[in-house]
């Protein structure tokens, strides 16, 4: 793990964050969000096990915490894509810009 | 009308019943199993492997079956038994023979076909022509290899056609045999029978 | 290509596809599109779309005599010629009014019934093959099969295209070296069937497969003019081997197998039993089979010439149990060498009307096996 | 036995040899490129002779020969294939998307193709020891689904979406009983490596294989009816089921692409064979024979029954098949590993005779409780 | 045997940027399946990172939960609601300036700050290999709670997607 400094990783974290977080913003069809929202994930999972791996006591925890985002990012996709499911066969259309019934 | 009730009623042919889940399915296996270890060492007819490699060997075949038609010929192919007719021309189904008659150099038709095509690639084998043919001149062959690159060769001319009787012989013995009598003893009523009017064609009782 | 269902499509919600089951796939044993409207698995609506091997037979037979039309009825029901000749040469028969002498008849039911069980076999392993068990029945069937098919080219001189039965008898005898080998076929083949039915009948994958799938139940059956073993199968007890008595059938006593619940696996189950009771009608068959000559005298002249057949001016139908259903010819006579008008009423035509009623509802999967097991062949459906 | 580390010393003969010649960690690398190039070469040669084999069992179960015209018994005939698949016209749909009707089966080979690191194929033959062996294989082997979709996708045709679908789902509805029958065996032997794995199975002339216990015996049925829907093959060959999809979702690939795909499958049967003997039937172990023939013998010995099942079973429904993995199997597995923790925990008679009760009372309740699958008994009437 | 370390850095950059490319491909694709394959790339790359940190358990797991089981639903999804035709429609609201100039200004800020705090790395930790033991041990004592409640939470999300996507069945 020396062989890398520990900056170089957090900048390319960072990077995957905010292109993930761009995606969020800028993408119309609710599956390309989800995807993006994904991403973002993974890029805090890399942050853990690398502050793991250097600079906390027990090794384990950054790991252990990983699996645990691991398995909420699989919550929120299923909940997430059975929410677009049911857009879909309602409105016939899965762009986030289209659905705005609330806003008047 | 439903005739669920008035038939009785054969226990024997209810299905067997299943003692677990996986059994009909383990018998399957059991016979698959069977049959693989039994092709190695059955005999082809009691279910053994009876395939013939065919290239190299071939089925014999039967006297009976009938594949393309042919024309016979007694002693020289100038001389076939065909009179050209023209009867199995009329008879055959898909209209796939042609019949010429021959005529001499003042125009009187000779009793000998000019010219007799038959398309192998109408022809559906029925054997119609074979059986209309008062002269026992058109029989059909066993010779099914008869694929060519181009259909008009399959367009074939008399010459291809004619096959000589002992070849008849070689396919069909019994009919040969059977039709050679039948005109012996035609020819031989026709002797005996000659200042009177020659007898009508001969029949030839199909064996 | 037109959609039928342009406008279902359109408004129907979730995934309502719109597939051809098209005229080239692998099990639609023949040339013949279904076209389907599926929602996910489920089918909601199909339209089989036929005529892809019409060959215009109907019209053939008016320009051509009796004699030589009997070649181009083997070509109707292409997996066994035998029932077609069977039923045109007795319409025939019934127009001009000639009887057949006892010889003949007895052969005649002989090769009826070896046709049948050649295609129960082919039909059962068609089936099974559709339910994808990588050819091992259908060769097994095959393998009896291959006796059969030796007799018939032993005897009529084609594998298949058998053109074998004549106006008044058949065309050739039935020499004692063919009654051996039909008796040797017939012990062998219940060692097979048994066999067969040890590998397939308890098969639990058969039984999920098709136990309640493609129920057809006795009133939309004979509302739908289905016959043959699809309408045995639902309970229907209507054999015209029974009901007609046609040819000598009245004198042999075999059973007819009836289903209860009328669904695929009824279907598959009464085509076996219905080759047990063929293989006991051929044994009694052969065991009667008297001495005397296999043609009427009168119409053997007519095999040499043909165009002295003249029938009476007048119509008859006549039908007999094909192996797909009841298979009859209407033939109208105007007294010339040719009929007028020959009709044939093909069972496989007629079955395909209950395919809808079956299948909306069931998966894609079943509608392949639903339509293996009515039994169609598509050159008697199109003729 | 001499012969057994036969290619161990081989290969390190081979190591001793380019040592004098190279510095250190060409040496290093040396052995990573040797046992690659070996896998890579063992893959494909594997897969052509499976066809082979399974072209011969199946014609002698449908008594007829199997192909015996290329080479003496057909030995030649995989060659005379590949190159049919090399000259084959390489056909793509129209509308397809180009990219991805490539990519995916090159993505599908992959996988199969990297399961091999993990499988011991002798003693201390294992390519890669990794200590999350099994852990890898089974993420590997969750891979598959991608290629699937991309392959399905990419083809732009009804058909190939349709058997996609079911592939996908066909996967996934067998991979958590897989790995949920995998589990029992890690708790026997307390690891995850598989050579260690392989170990534990060691002694007693075969006798303490896994699968004669009672657990042992339901998990590896378990983990064979899985892999053998891992890797689409009849009973559960719905996804290219000829008779309704045509051929599924490689329906619009022809030549090259095709064999590629046609790889795959027999690669991961043979993998997934090979893993099912390293869990359950003692890998390598084995009385007398070198542990390679050993283990080369009962994979084969696996295959041969995976054949086996081809020639026999019908095919599944798409609800009988995730019936029988959600409703039938993965309960089983459940009740598997509770049986295998009541193994470790009681005395060895008493653990055997309520194991081996619990495994056969489980199997008869879950019988019950698919009432679906139980086949109806039916009458039929003989009226005249 | 230097070189082998400066072949794996080299490795571990090329797999950074690689990671970052797939990601870009996400974000800016048109066709959404296309996109969704990035994703999994990348995904798989970050499962590669993982083992470049040697916690190879949480690369099987990565592959295993994202690439096996996050992506298969994405990709039912995409094929439930796209069409076959797949026109490509404009997949980019009008917001991309603001949100690109926003990002940009977030990134330099957390940049600097990354680079100028002196992270405490400890000799101790780096040598440790946390092995699959440690985890398994950890996740049953230490986090024997939240490992609960993660349970719950999945089977909770599993009931409400089921409802949420099931069709009122045809009567």
């Amino acid at each position: 793990m020396t062989l890398i400094p520990v900056e170089h990783v957090l900048i390319f974290s960072l990077l995957l964050f905010a292109i993930g977080l761009y995606g969020t913003l800028t993408r119309r069809n609710i599956i390309g969000i989800l995807i993006s929202i994904e991403l973002m994930l993974n890029a805090a999972n890399i942050n853990l096990v690398v502050f793991a791996k250097t600079t906390s006591l027990s090794p384990e925890t950054g790991q252990v915490f990983a699996v645990f985002v691991i398995a909420i990012a699989a919550v929120t996709v299923a909940v997430g894509l059975a929410i677009v499911l049911a857009l879909y066969r309602s409105r016939k259309t899965i762009f986030a810009d289209e659905v705005h019934l609330l806003k008047w | 009308m439903s005739g669920a009730g008035c038939g009785k009623e054969y226990g024997k042919f209810v299905k067997k019943s299943v003692p677990f889940f996986g059994w009909g399915v383990l018998c399957g296996l059991w016979v698959t199993l069977k049959n693989f270890i039994t092709s190695y060492f059955r005999k082809p007819d009691e279910g053994g492997i009876f395939t013939v490699q065919y290239p190299e060997e071939c089925l014999p075949d039967f006297e009976a079956s009938r594949n393309f038609p042919f024309l016979v010929y007694d002693e020289t192919p100038e001389k076939p038994r065909c009179v050209a007719c023209g009867i199995c021309e009329r008879e055959c189904p898909v209209k796939c023979i042609h019949v010429l008659m021959a005529k001499d150099e003042n125009g009187k038709p000779l009793r000998r076909p000019a010219a007799f095509d038959i398309d192998y690639s109408l022809c559906m084998n029925c054997g119609n022509c074979e059986e209309v043919c008062p002269f026992n001149s058109i029989f059909m062959d066993h010779e099914h290899k008869i694929a060519a690159y181009d259909r008009k060769d399959l367009m074939r001319p008399m010459q291809k056609l004619l096959k000589s009787n002992s070849y008849f012989h070689s396919i069909r013995p019994r009919d040969a045999e059977a039709i050679d009598r039948a005109i012996k003893e035609a020819a031989e009523k026709k002797k005996a029978a000659v200042p009177a009017k020659p007898a009508p064609s001969p029949e030839a009782p199909k064996s | 290509m037109v959609s039928l269902f342009r406008e279902k499509t359109q408004r129907a919600d979730g995934q309502v596809l719109e597939i051809n089951f098209g005229p080239q796939h692998p099990s639609t044993h023949g040339v013949f599109r279904l076209h389907t409207l599926v929602d996910g698995e489920t089918i909601r609506e199909v339209k089989p779309v036929m005529g892809y091997l019409h060959r215009n037979q109907e019209q053939i037979s008016e320009n051509l005599t009796y004699t030589g039309f009997i070649g181009f009825t083997d070509r109707m029901d292409y997996i066994n010629a035998i029932p077609n000749n069977f039923s045109f040469v007795l319409a025939a028969e019934k127009l001009a009014g000639i009887e057949v002498p006892e010889r003949a008849d007895h052969i005649r039911i002989i090769m009826a019934e070896l046709a049948r069980i050649v295609n129960h076999m082919a039909v059962v392993g068609f089936l099974l093959n559709d339910l994808g068990a990588a050819f091992t029945p259908l060769l097994y069937a095959f393998r009896e099969r291959e006796l059969i098919l030796d007799i018939f080219e032993d005897l009529t001189g084609s594998r298949m295209m058998c053109n074998y039965f004549r106006i008044g008898g058949v065309k050739s005898d039935l020499s004692e070296q063919h009654l051996a080998t039909i008796k040797k076929m017939a012990a062998r083949l219940p060692k097979f069937l048994d066999e067969f039915e040890t590998l397939l009948t308890n098969n639990e994958i058969l039984c999920m497969r098709c136990q309640n799938t493609g129920i057809l139940s006795p009133e939309t059956a004979v509302n739908s003019g289905i016959t043959g073993p699809a309408l045995r199968a639902s309970g229907v007890n209507y054999d015209i081997r029974k009901t007609d008595r046609y040819s000598l059938y009245g004198r042999f006593d075999f059973k007819v197998p009836l289903g209860k619940t009328g669904d695929v696996y009824d279907r598959y189950y009464v085509r076996i039993l219905e080759i047990r009771e063929s293989l006991n009608i051929l044994r009694q068959a052969v065991a009667a089979l008297p001495r005397g000559e296999f043609i009427n005298k009168k119409t053997a002249a007519f095999i040499r010439s043909p165009r002295n057949f003249k029938p009476p001016v007048g119509e008859a139908y006549a039908r007999t149990e094909s192996p797909k259903g009841e298979l009859g010819f209407y033939i109208l006579s105007d007294g010339t060498p040719q009929p007028w008008r020959c009709h044939a009423r093909a069972p496989s035509l007629i079955n395909l009307s209950a395919l809808e009623t079956m299948c909306v509802g069931q998966k894609i999967a079943d509608m392949m096996i639903i339509l293996g097991s009515i039994d169609i062949v598509l050159g008697e459906t199109d003729r | 036995m001499i012969f057994d580390p036969v290619f161990i010393r081989l290969k390190a003969l081979f190591l001793d040899l380019c040592a004098r010649f190279f510095p250190e960690w060409v040496v290093m690398l040396a052995s990573i490129v040797i046992s690659a190039v070996v896998i890579l070469v063992m893959g494909p040669v594997i897969m052509m002779y499976l066809t082979l084999l399974e072209r011969k069992l199946l014609g002698r179960i449908q008594n007829r020969y199997g192909p015996n015209r290329v080479g003496i018994w057909g030995l030649l005939q995989p060659v005379a294939d590949g190159i049919k698949m090399f000259i084959k016209e390489d056909i793509v749909p129209a509308h397809a998307d180009k990219i991805i009707h490539l990519l995916a089966p090159v993505v599908t080979v992959v996988p199969s193709l990297m399961v091999f690191l993990v499988v011991p194929f002798g003693n201390g033959m294992t390519a890669v020891n990794l200590n999350i062996g099994i852990l890898y294989f089974v993420a590997i082997s969750s891979i598959t689904t991608i290629p699937i979709f991309m392959g399905s996708w990419a083809s732009r045709n009804k058909f190939s979406v349709l058997g996609g679908m079911r592939a996908a789902a066909q996967m996934i509805s067998y991979e958590a009983p897989m790995t949920l029958a995998i589990v029992p065996v890690i708790m026997a032997s307390q690891t995850l490596a598989t050579a260690t794995i392989v170990e534990s199975q060691g002694g007693g002339f075969g006798m303490n294989w896994f699968i004669f216990t009672p657990w042992g015996l339901l998990g590896f049925i378990i983990y064979f009816f899985c892999a053998i829907a891992e890797c689409n093959r009849p009973p559960f060959d719905l996804p290219e089921a000829e008779s309704e999809l045509i051929a599924g979702f490689h329906t619009e690939y022809s030549g090259m692409k095709f064999a590629l795909f046609y790889m795959a499958e027999y690669m991961n049967a043979f993998t997934l064979s090979a893993i099912a003997v390293t869990l359950f039937l003692g890998g390598w172990q084995g009385p007398f024979l070198p542990s390679w023939i050993w283990f080369f013998g009962k994979t084969f010995l696996l295959v041969c029954v995976m054949i086996w099942f081809r020639g026999t079973f019908l095919r599944f429904r798409v609800d009988h098949l995730m019936g029988f993995a959600w409703k039938f199997l993965l309960p089983l597995s459940l009740i598997n590993i509770l049986i295998a923790g009541l193994w470790f925990l009681t005395p060895a008679i008493a653990a055997w005779a309520l194991t081996a009760g619990l495994v056969v009372a489980s199997f008869f309740v879950f019988v019950k409780l698919n009432k679906t699958f139980v086949p109806e008994k039916r009458t039929y009437v003989l009226a005249d | 045997m230097e070189i082998l370390t400066l072949a794996a850095k080299i490795g571990a950059y090329a797999l950074m940027t690689g990671v970052l490319l797939f990601a870009l491909g996400v974000v800016a694709l048109r066709n959404l399946f296309h996109s969704a394959l990035c994703l999994a790339a990348a995904l798989i790359g970050i499962a590669g990172l993982y083992l470049f940190f040697r916690a190879d358990f949480l690369a099987a797991v990565q592959i295993l939960l994202y690439v096996g089981a996050v992506m298969t639903v994405i990709i039912f999804a995409i094929m439930l609601t796209e069409h076959l035709s797949g026109k490509t429609t404009i997949q980019h609201n009008r917001q991309s300036l603001p949100a690109f100039l926003g990002i940009a200004a977030l990134v330099t800020v957390i940049a600097k700050v990354i680079l100028q705090t002196p992270w405490p790395v400890t000799q101790k930790a780096l040598g440790a290999h946390t092995s699959v033991e440690g985890i398994g041990t950890a996740l049953m004592t230490v986090y024997v709670f939240p490992f609960e409640v993660i349970s719950v939470v999945l089977i909770a999300a599993l009931i409400g997607a089921v409802i949420i996507a099931k069709r009122e069945n045809p009567s």
